[in-house]
């Protein structure tokens, strides 16, 4: 089974990156495929790499960037939601990349499933 | 911040050349932008051009490709309403590069 | 391609204008999804509803007016339009509250229409 | 289909919305603050006690566990991300936001 994830909601201020990731990993675990993982809306913050909470927190950019590297995800940054809010290639973890909404319809037509994650 | 500069105003644009107000836009603008463009406007260039303000001005977008060239049959004519009649008009794409000339934002399914 | 077939996509709906991005930035998804062909819904329900209210102006709070841009649903692809009526009824507005002419329906329709999606997105 | 509530009862309608929407034998999924509604002894445990009757309701054990919820209403069955995903693979998701 192929998923499509898509996050909607920024980091820290609300659970669904974490609920994202930790589904994420439970699908990789139960070896299902990840056609892609669409960062829209606020999401567009959890691959800020100026993100610095403190040691005893999770990182959530560093903690997305590790598991893209280690599973070779497709990690997309909407450009329109991306530009309106200040994100561009310079300001993001690695592993990410910035492209269309037409990106996320790919992933819908592309994946088995969509799971979304918001407020 | 890039400029152009028209009849001694200086007008914001983006990186890519796109009016940044919307309200700076006049016919020497568009000239402007059309000769950046490369483009010679004929009246054939200017009906676009003003099909899609007219657009812009009732629902707050700039059409895509699709949409443009099925609306303007609808309006114009099936001769005018064809890819290829607005690609010949507008090389750079009709979306994209009218509505530059038009003082519009990019079009959305451009992004 | 997952499906040998179009795919059918819903948007559904229910955030109110303004108040917070999604209604807006659903509206892009919606229209950048229409270059891709395939078979879309929208449905309006709850607060949704109030994305379709006609006479809106936004002037006042300096936001991009953008409601109007729901007429090019149609136009788009988007042929499919319900709205809720028992939200329209709850919240105090009539078809003639709309700006567009939408087919008023009630929720068992809408879940039954849902039931056929391979896709929902909420907005 | 597979519905997911993330949403407290006490603050918004995602839950009554989507139960005014599911079909019978439908998936509900209750998960981050939308486990509240799946504590027992609360003024909604009547209505998710008619839903479980009616749909497959779970509540996702970790965001249970977190809000320190241990007594959950009748019927309703507490799942893990490894479930989460199984109904997600079976189901095509309707997330109630």
């Amino acid at each position: 089974m192929t998923f499509g994830i898509l996050i909607l909601e920024g980091p820290y201020n609300h659970q669904a990156s974490d609920s994202a990731y930790n589904f994420t990993q439970a699908a990789l675990e139960a070896g299902h495929k990840i056609q892609g993982i669409f960062f829209y809306h606020d999401g567009v913050y959890n691959v800020a790499k100026l993100m610095e909470p403190p040691q005893d927190d999770r990182n959530i950019a560093t903690r997305w960037a590790e598991l893209a590297e280690k599973h070779d995800l497709d990690l997309i940054v909407c450009i329109a939601a991306g530009k309106r809010r200040g994100i561009s290639p310079e300001v993001i973890i690695p592993h990410v990349r910035i492209d269309g909404l037409g990106q996320l319809s790919e992933i819908c037509l592309e994946a088995d499933r969509m799971v979304t994650f918001g407020d | 911040m890039a400029s152009i500069e028209v009849n001694g105003k200086q007008l914001e644009v983006d990186e890519e050349g796109y009016l940044q107000n919307l309200e700076d836009w006049n016919m020497d603008v568009a000239n402007f932008l059309a000769e950046q463009e490369g483009v010679e406007m004929t009246d054939n260039h200017w009906e676009v051009v003003n099909f899609l303000r007219e657009y812009y001005e009732e629902y707050k977008i700039a059409p895509m490709i699709r949409i443009l060239t099925k609306a303007i049959g609808k309006k114009l004519g099936a001769d005018k309403g064809n890819t290829k009649y607005l690609y010949e008009l507008y090389p750079g794409g009709p979306a994209k590069q009218a509505c530059k000339i038009a003082g519009l934002p990019k079009p959305t399914g451009c992004v | 391609m997952a499906r040998d077939r179009l795919t059918k996509i819903m948007f559904m709906c229910r955030q109110a204008p303004y108040g917070s991005v999604y209604a807006y930035e659903g509206l892009e998804v919606m229209l950048i999804f229409a270059a891709y062909e395939q078979e879309y819904a929208a449905a309006f329900v709850d607060d949704g509803v109030f994305d379709l209210k006609k006479d809106k102006d936004s002037s006042g709070i300096g936001m991009k007016e953008f409601s109007t841009t729901y007429r090019v649903m149609e136009d788009y692809g988007i042929e499919k339009v319900y709205v809720d009526g028992q939200s329209m009824k709850d919240r105090g507005l009539t078809p003639d509250d709309l700006m567009i002419p939408v087919e008023v329906v009630d929720r068992d329709t809408i879940a039954k229409v849902m039931a056929e999606q391979d896709v929902v997105l909420p907005f | 289909m597979l519905h997911t509530v993330n949403k407290s009862p006490f603050d918004r309608s995602a839950l009554a919305s989507c139960l005014a929407s599911a079909q019978p034998d439908d998936h509900i999924l209750l998960f981050e603050d939308g486990v509240f509604a799946a504590k027992a002894g609360t003024k909604y445990e009547s209505m998710v006690k008619e839903a479980a009757g009616k749909y497959k309701v779970y509540a996702l054990g970790p965001d249970l566990q977190a809000r320190g919820i241990d007594a959950i209403v009748d019927g309703v069955e507490i799942c893990d991300y490894a479930g989460f995903v199984a109904l997600a693979a079976d189901n095509v998701m309707c997330p109630w936001l």
